[in-house]
C-alpha cells in the first residue's frame, strides 16, 4: 500500500488543520428525556451520545462501596458507526475502554457523597472517525454536571499523535490509521491531572512530552466549549424549555391537523 | 414493556382520566404524538434514520455485507433485524444480551419489512447459493417513552428507503439505492386498560396496559401483519375499534414517511 | 420455484380437507409421572407434548408478585422435529412463541389465588407440521386443567389463513409455506376472548373478520375436544390406573421370564 | 442425577427395606423395570426411537447433515451425541446450556456409540477430507425417574439402528441404511446405598446412592465401556458382583433390543 | 493409515519400557506461593500443576452442605498443552474429568469435619501426553495434603490400557491412540477402594481383572511416590526454604547488580 | 489487579514505610525483583516461556494454524493474545469468560507486541487474501503475587523469540524460526499510592494503589506503549519521575531477556 502523504507543503493536514487545531465540535446538553444527565457531542464526524443515571443502589449488593458510590461506565458502539458491520454488544475492544473512561470519571466524581450507590455511565458512538474514546469521555463529563453530580472539575479529552513525523492534536481516521504514534489523555482542566494516558506508535522523549502539553493545551480548550454549553443550558432551562414543550404540542397537533386536512 | 412500577396513584390518575376520555398529555385516544422522521444521518451507514415519536427516539442504520443464502432460499438476499434496548435509554434496559421483549419487537418490525414485500430480495443475489447480500436492519433505541414498537418500525423502514448497495466498498463498482419494491405498510400500537382503547400509548400508559395490539395496514388498508401482548384480552368488538382508529392513523403517517423519504 | 396448486377444482385442499376442517386431532392427558399435569397431542403430523408444574415458589425471588402468580412458558423444538436439524436450545423464534403463548394462559389461569408463585409450563414439539404454537397452547391448556390449576377457562388454539385465494382453517405446513397469509389465534371458548392473535401475510378486512369467525368456531371445536379428553381420564382414573399399574408390573415380570426361557 | 432431596424418613425406609433384600417396587437387587423400544416414532427424523424404562421415558431422534470431517481423519464421518434434560422431565432440569451432569451423560452416551464400532464411518465419507455425513444423536429426555444412562443409550441406539442417510433431502440420490456394522453393546447401570448393590435404580434410589457404575457388555460379553459416578467407592469384589449382576441383564435387554429394531 | 507396532519382539514397549513399568515421575510440593496447597508433576511429557484454595465458605450459598464439605474441582487444559491449539477455558471433556475426579477427591477427604465449606481444587494440563486425568488427580492428592486437609488417604490414580493384544499399564499418546483399550483408575491405596474407574476399548473379562491388579499395583507404587515428596517437603520446609527466600534475595540484588556493572 | 481486601492495618503499615521510603520487601522505590526467564518449556508449543517476576509466575505458549486473514490486511499474518487468569493463581481468580481486568492485560500486551513491529507479519503470509498464519500467544498466570503486565509481557516477548513456524505438522517442509524483526520494547509498571511512586508493584502495593502506570520503552528509550489505570491521578511532574526509573530499569531488563532468549 502506498503511504498517504499527510502534512502538505504549507505544513497543513489533509482536511487544511495546523497542527495545534481541532476539529469542529458541537455539544447539546440535556437530548435525552429518561436520563438524569445526557451530552451529544459531534466531534468532526464522531457522532457520540453520553448519559448519566444515579446516584442509585448499587446491583448486585457485593459490589456497593462502604464509603463512596463506584462509577460503571458501558462504552459502545452502534453497529453501523464503522464501514464494515460491527457485531452488535460488548467486545474485548469496547470492555477496556469502558473501564480505563470508567476509572477516568471516577476521579472526577466526588464519589464520598454517595455511600454504596452507584452512577451508570452510558457512551454509544453512533458515527465513529477516531479519537471516539475522548468523545466519549468529554461527553460523558458534560452529562454527569447535567445530571448535577457534583464533581472537583469537569473532565476534558483529546488524542494526538504523530503524523509524517510531525507531532499534531486530534487525529482524524485517516491520520489515526497512517500515522506513527496515537496518545489519547484525559485530564483535570483545573489541576491538569491526568486522568486516562494510553498510547501506541513510536513517540522520542522529547516528542512525547512536546505532544502532552500540546494535549494539555487542547483539553482546556474542550474544557471551555464545555462551559459554555452548559451554561446556555442552564440560561435557557427555565423559559425556553418550557416554551418548546408547549410549542411542540402545537406543531404536532399542527401536523397532524395539517395531515387530515390533505 | 418496561419494569418501571407506575406508582398506584398514578394509575388510579391514568384510570380516572380515561374514564373522561382523557389522557395525561391531553392527546385524544386515537391521537399520536408527534412524529419526526430524519433520515441520512449516519454516513458510515448504508442507510440510516433518526426517529421520534414524541419524546421517544430511535435512531436505525442500515448495513449490508456479503455472505451465503439460507440454503432454502439460494437465489434471496438476506434480512437481519435486531433491536439494541440501550442503558442510555432508559433506567430499566440493562447490559447483556437481549430479553424477551427485545426480541419480540425485533421480530415483529423483522415481520414488518420482510412480509410487505418491500425489499426485492431476489435483486439481492450475486451467485445462486453462494453469495447474497445480507441486510442488517439495526434498531438503536435512544430515548424510551412508549411505543417502541411504531418507532422501531418507522426508523427501520424509513433507513431502508435511503439505504444504497455499496458496491463500491466491496470494489464490485458503483453503489446502487437498494431494490425497494412497494409503499410499506404501517403499523399502529394500541393498548387497553380498564376498558379503554388508545392508539401510541406513552411509557406510562404501556406499563398499566392490560392488552397491547399492534396492526400494519397496506395502501389498500389491507391488514398485513398482528401482533398481540400482554396478558389481557380483546373482543372482537374491541378489535374492530382499534383497526378503525389504525385505518385513520396510518394514512396520516404514512404521507409524514413518504415526505421524508421522498419516496 | 413454480408455485403449488393448493385448492383443487372441486375446492379440496391437497389432504383433501374442505375450508373449514381440522386435521385429525389425537389428545392423551397425563402421559408424564414426574410433571404436576401434562398432555401429548397429536395434530396432523404434528407431535407436541405440554407439562405444568407448580405453583411453587417464583424463583429468582425478584420475579414474585405480592397480588398473583406468575405463568412462565418455554417452548421449545426438538433438533429432529423439522428437516433439517434444529440446534438444540432456545433461539429468537421459541422465545417470542414463549412469550405469547405464555401472556395467553396467564389470562386463563386465576392468577390471584397463588401470590408469590411460579407455573411452570413447558412445551415440546417433537414433529412438526405448521400449526406448533396452537397445538402447544391447546395441550398446555389440557395440561394446566390436568395439574389442577383453577382457570376462567380452558384456552384453545388454531391458526388460519389464506391459500390459493381462499380462507381456510387450519394449515399443513405446504399451505403455510406456499399460502398467502397466516393468522394464529387463541381464545378463552366460553367468552370468545381472544388471548393471543399474530399475523403475517395479506388479507383484506372483510378476509380477515371472516377468517376470525372460521378460527373462533374452530377454537370451539377443539375445546369440545379438550373437554372430552379431560372427562375421559377423569372417569378412568382411579380404576384403570391402578390395574395398568399392577399388570405393568406383570407384563414386566412375564416379559423378563420368557426372555430368561428363550 | 437429580437435586431433589430425598427425605430422611424415605432414606431410612429404602435403607430398611435393602437390608431385608427388597426395594420399594417389589423388584429384586438385579432386576430391570420394564423396558419398552419403540423406534421410528418421528417421521422428520432421519431415525427415532421412544424407550420407557419403568415410567423413566426417553425420545432419542438422528439427523444427519453435510460437512467437514475433523483434520485428523479427513476419512471419517462424524458423531455428535447430545442430551436435553428437559425442565419437562423433571422440576430439577432448568433451562440453560446444559450443567455438569447433562454432560456427563452424553458423553457417555458417545462413547458407547462411537467406540463400539457400530457405525461404520468411512462409510460416511463423501469426499475424503471435504465432505462427510455428520450423524447427530439428540436425546430428549422426557419423564426422569431414574436410570437415564441405560435409557439413554438404549434410545440412542434403537433410533441408530432404524435410520437412513438422506441421500435424497440434499438431492444426491435415494435414501440409503445407515451402515452399522456389528451389534451393539449394551449398558447396564448399578448403584450402591449403605453396602447393597442394585440393577436400573429407580429416581429415589438413585437420589441416596453413594455410588454408581456404568457396564457396558457386547455379545462376547467383553467390557466395552465402564463409568464409575458420585463420590462413593467400590471395592474390587463389589465389581465383580455387578459384572455378574450386568451379564445376566445385558442378553435380556438384547432380546428386547434385537425385537424392537429389527436387526 | 498403516498400524504402528507398539510392542517388539522382546515385549519391549515403544520407550523401552517391560508391561508394569511407569514412566519417569518427578514430584514438586508446593510449587506456588498463593494457593494453600499445592503440587507439580512431569509424568513422562506430562506436565500437569495443582493446586488447593479451602476449607473456605462454599459460593453460592445454595451450594452449601449443612453436614459436610464440598469438593469442587476445575480441570483444564492449557492451549498449547497439545499439538493443535486447544480453545482456552472449559469444554465438554473438561467438564466430565473435572466432575469425575472431583468425586474421587471428595471420597478421600473427611469433609463432614467442614460443614458449609467449599474445598477448591484446580488441576491446570500444561503439556499433555496420555494420563492427563491420573496426573492431575495424583498432583490434586498431594496438593491436597499440603494444604493441610485431612483425608482418609492419598488418592492414587493410574490409567493402563491393551497394546498389540497386551496388557499394559501407564499408556503414553502413540499406545493411547493405536491401543485397543484405556482404562484409568484412582484409588485409596491402604483399602485398594476404587474412588474413578472409566473405560472405553474392548477387554475380555479375565484381561478386565488382570489389568486391574497391575494399575493397583502402580497406585500403590505411585502412592509410595507422592509420601517420599510430602516427606521431604516436610523437612525441608522450616530451615532450607527460609534460606531460598534470603538467598533469592542476595542473587536478585546480585543479578541487578551485575546487570549495573556491564 | 484483584479484589482481595488488604487491612486497613497493612496498610496504614505500608504508608508509613513508604514515607520512610521503605517496603515491605525492603527493596527501593525504583527497585525490581528477581526475574528469571526460562523459554522453551513446553515440548507442544511452538514456543514458551515460564517467567517469574518475585513470587508471580506466568507461563507463556505460542501455537501457530494456519486461517483467513483480515480483509483489510490480506497480506499479514495474525497475532490473537489471551491471559488466563486460572483461580489455580489466587482466590479471586474465578472460571469462567475473562473480566475488565483480564481484557485489559491481554490487550496491553498484545499492542506492546502488535505495535512493537517484533513479528514481520507480512512474512507470514502464505496466500494473500486466503491463507495465512495465525499466532496465538496464550498467557497463563499460575501463582499472582503482584504486576501481571510486567511478567505477562515478559513470558510473551520470550515465547514468541523461541518460536518456530510449524511446517512440518502441516506437511508444508521443515520448521524455520518465526521471523522477528527487532529487538522488543520492554514495559515497566508503576503504582503510585499515598503520592509515592514505585516500580513493579507486589501484590499488597498493587491492591492499595491510587493509579498505576505502564510504560514500554525500546532500544533507542523511544515510548512505545503507555496505559494508565486505576482511578488516581498523575501529574506531569510524576510522569517524568516514572519515565526515569522505567529508562534504567529497562535496560536492566532487556540484558536479563536477551540472555534467556539468545537473541
Amino acid at each position: 500500500m502506498e503511504k498517504i502523504k499527510l502534512i502538505d507543503e504549507k505544513g497543513k493536514r489533509i482536511d487544511g488543520r495546523g497542527a495545534k487545531d481541532l476539529r469542529p465540535i458541537k455539544i447539546k446538553v440535556h437530548p435525552l428525556n429518561r436520563a438524569d444527565g445526557s451530552c451529544y457531542i459531534e466531534w468532526g464526524t464522531n457522532k457520540v451520545i453520553a448519559s448519566v443515571y444515579g446516584p442509585k443502589e448499587a446491583q448486585p449488593k457485593h459490589l456497593q462501596d462502604p464509603l463512596r458510590a463506584i462509577v460503571r461506565c458501558n462504552y459502545d458502539m452502534a453497529s453501523f458507526s464503522v464501514d464494515e458491520r460491527k457485531r452488535p454488544g460488548p467486545d474485548r475492544r469496547s470492555s477496556e475502554i469502558s473501564k480505563v473512561i470508567g476509572e477516568a470519571l471516577e476521579n472526577a466524581v466526588l464519589t464520598n457523597l454517595f455511600p454504596r450507590t452507584m452512577i451508570e455511565v452510558n457512551i454509544e458512538v453512533l458515527e465513529a472517525d477516531a479519537g471516539t474514546r475522548c468523545t466519549g469521555l468529554t461527553a460523558a463529563g458534560i452529562a454527569l454536571a447535567d445530571a448535577g453530580i457534583p464533581m472537583r472539575d469537569i473532565p476534558a479529552a483529546c488524542a494526538g499523535g504523530k503524523v509524517d513525523g510531525k507531532i499534531v492534536v486530534d487525529l482524524r481516521k485517516e491520520e489515526d490509521q497512517a500515522g506513527d504514534a496515537d496518545l489519547p489523555i484525559a485530564i483535570l482542566p483545573r489541576t491538569k491531572e491526568i486522568l486516562l494516558m494510553q498510547m501506541d506508535g513510536d513517540l522520542s522523549e522529547k516528542e512525547f512530552y512536546e505532544l502532552l502539553d500540546l494535549l494539555a493545551d487542547a483539553c482546556i480548550n474542550i474544557s471551555e466549549m464545555q462551559k459554555k454549553a452548559l451554561l446556555d443550558r442552564y440560561k435557557q432551562e427555565e423559559d425556553v424549555e418550557e416554551d418548546k414543550e408547549t410549542e411542540g404540542k402545537k406543531t404536532e397537533n399542527k401536523e397532524i391537523k395539517k395531515e387530515e386536512e390533505e | 414493556m418496561s419494569k418501571s412500577v407506575v406508582s398506584a396513584i398514578r394509575k388510579d390518575y391514568l384510570y380516572k382520566l380515561a374514564q373522561d376520555g382523557k389522557r395525561m398529555d391531553d392527546r385524544k385516544f386515537d391521537e399520536y404524538r408527534k412524529i419526526t422522521i430524519e433520515p441520512g444521518v449516519i454516513t458510515h451507514a448504508e442507510g440510516s434514520a433518526r426517529v421520534r415519536l414524541g419524546k421517544t427516539e430511535v435512531c436505525a442504520g442500515v448495513k449490508l455485507e456479503l455472505g451465503e443464502p439460507y440454503a432454502d432460499s439460494p437465489n434471496s438476499g438476506v434480512l437481519i433485524t435486531n433491536s439494541e434496548l440501550l442503558p442510555l435509554a432508559s433506567p430499566d434496559f440493562e447490559r447483556g444480551p437481549p430479553r424477551e421483549n427485545a426480541i419480540e419487537l425485533s421480530r415483529v418490525v423483522d415481520r414488518g419489512i420482510r412480509e410487505s414485500g418491500m425489499i426485492d430480495f431476489e435483486k439481492l443475489c450475486i451467485e445462486p447459493g453462494e453469495k447474497v447480500w445480507k441486510v442488517f436492519v439495526d434498531l438503536y433505541v435512544l430515548d424510551h417513552n412508549g411505543n417502541l414498537f411504531d418507532a422501531c418500525a418507522l426508523a427501520g423502514l424509513a433507513a431502508l428507503c435511503t439505504a444504497k448497495i455499496p458496491f463500491e466498498r466491496f470494489g464490485l463498482g458503483k453503489d446502487v439505492p437498494l431494490p425497494l419494491a412497494t409503499s410499506p405498510p404501517i403499523s399502529c400500537t394500541h393498548v387497553k386498560f380498564n376498558g379503554a382503547l388508545m392508539a401510541d400509548p406513552s411509557l406510562d400508559e404501556e406499563l398499566i396496559a392490560d392488552a397491547r395490539l399492534t396492526i400494519a395496514l397496506d395502501e389498500k388498508s389491507h391488514f398485513r401483519a398482528i401482533q398481540k401482548g400482554e396478558a389481557g384480552s380483546f373482543t372482537l368488538d374491541e378489535v374492530k375499534e382499534i383497526t378503525k382508529m389504525a385505518q385513520s392513523n396510518v394514512e396520516k403517517i404514512r404521507n409524514i414517511f413518504k415526505k421524508a423519504v421522498k419516496r
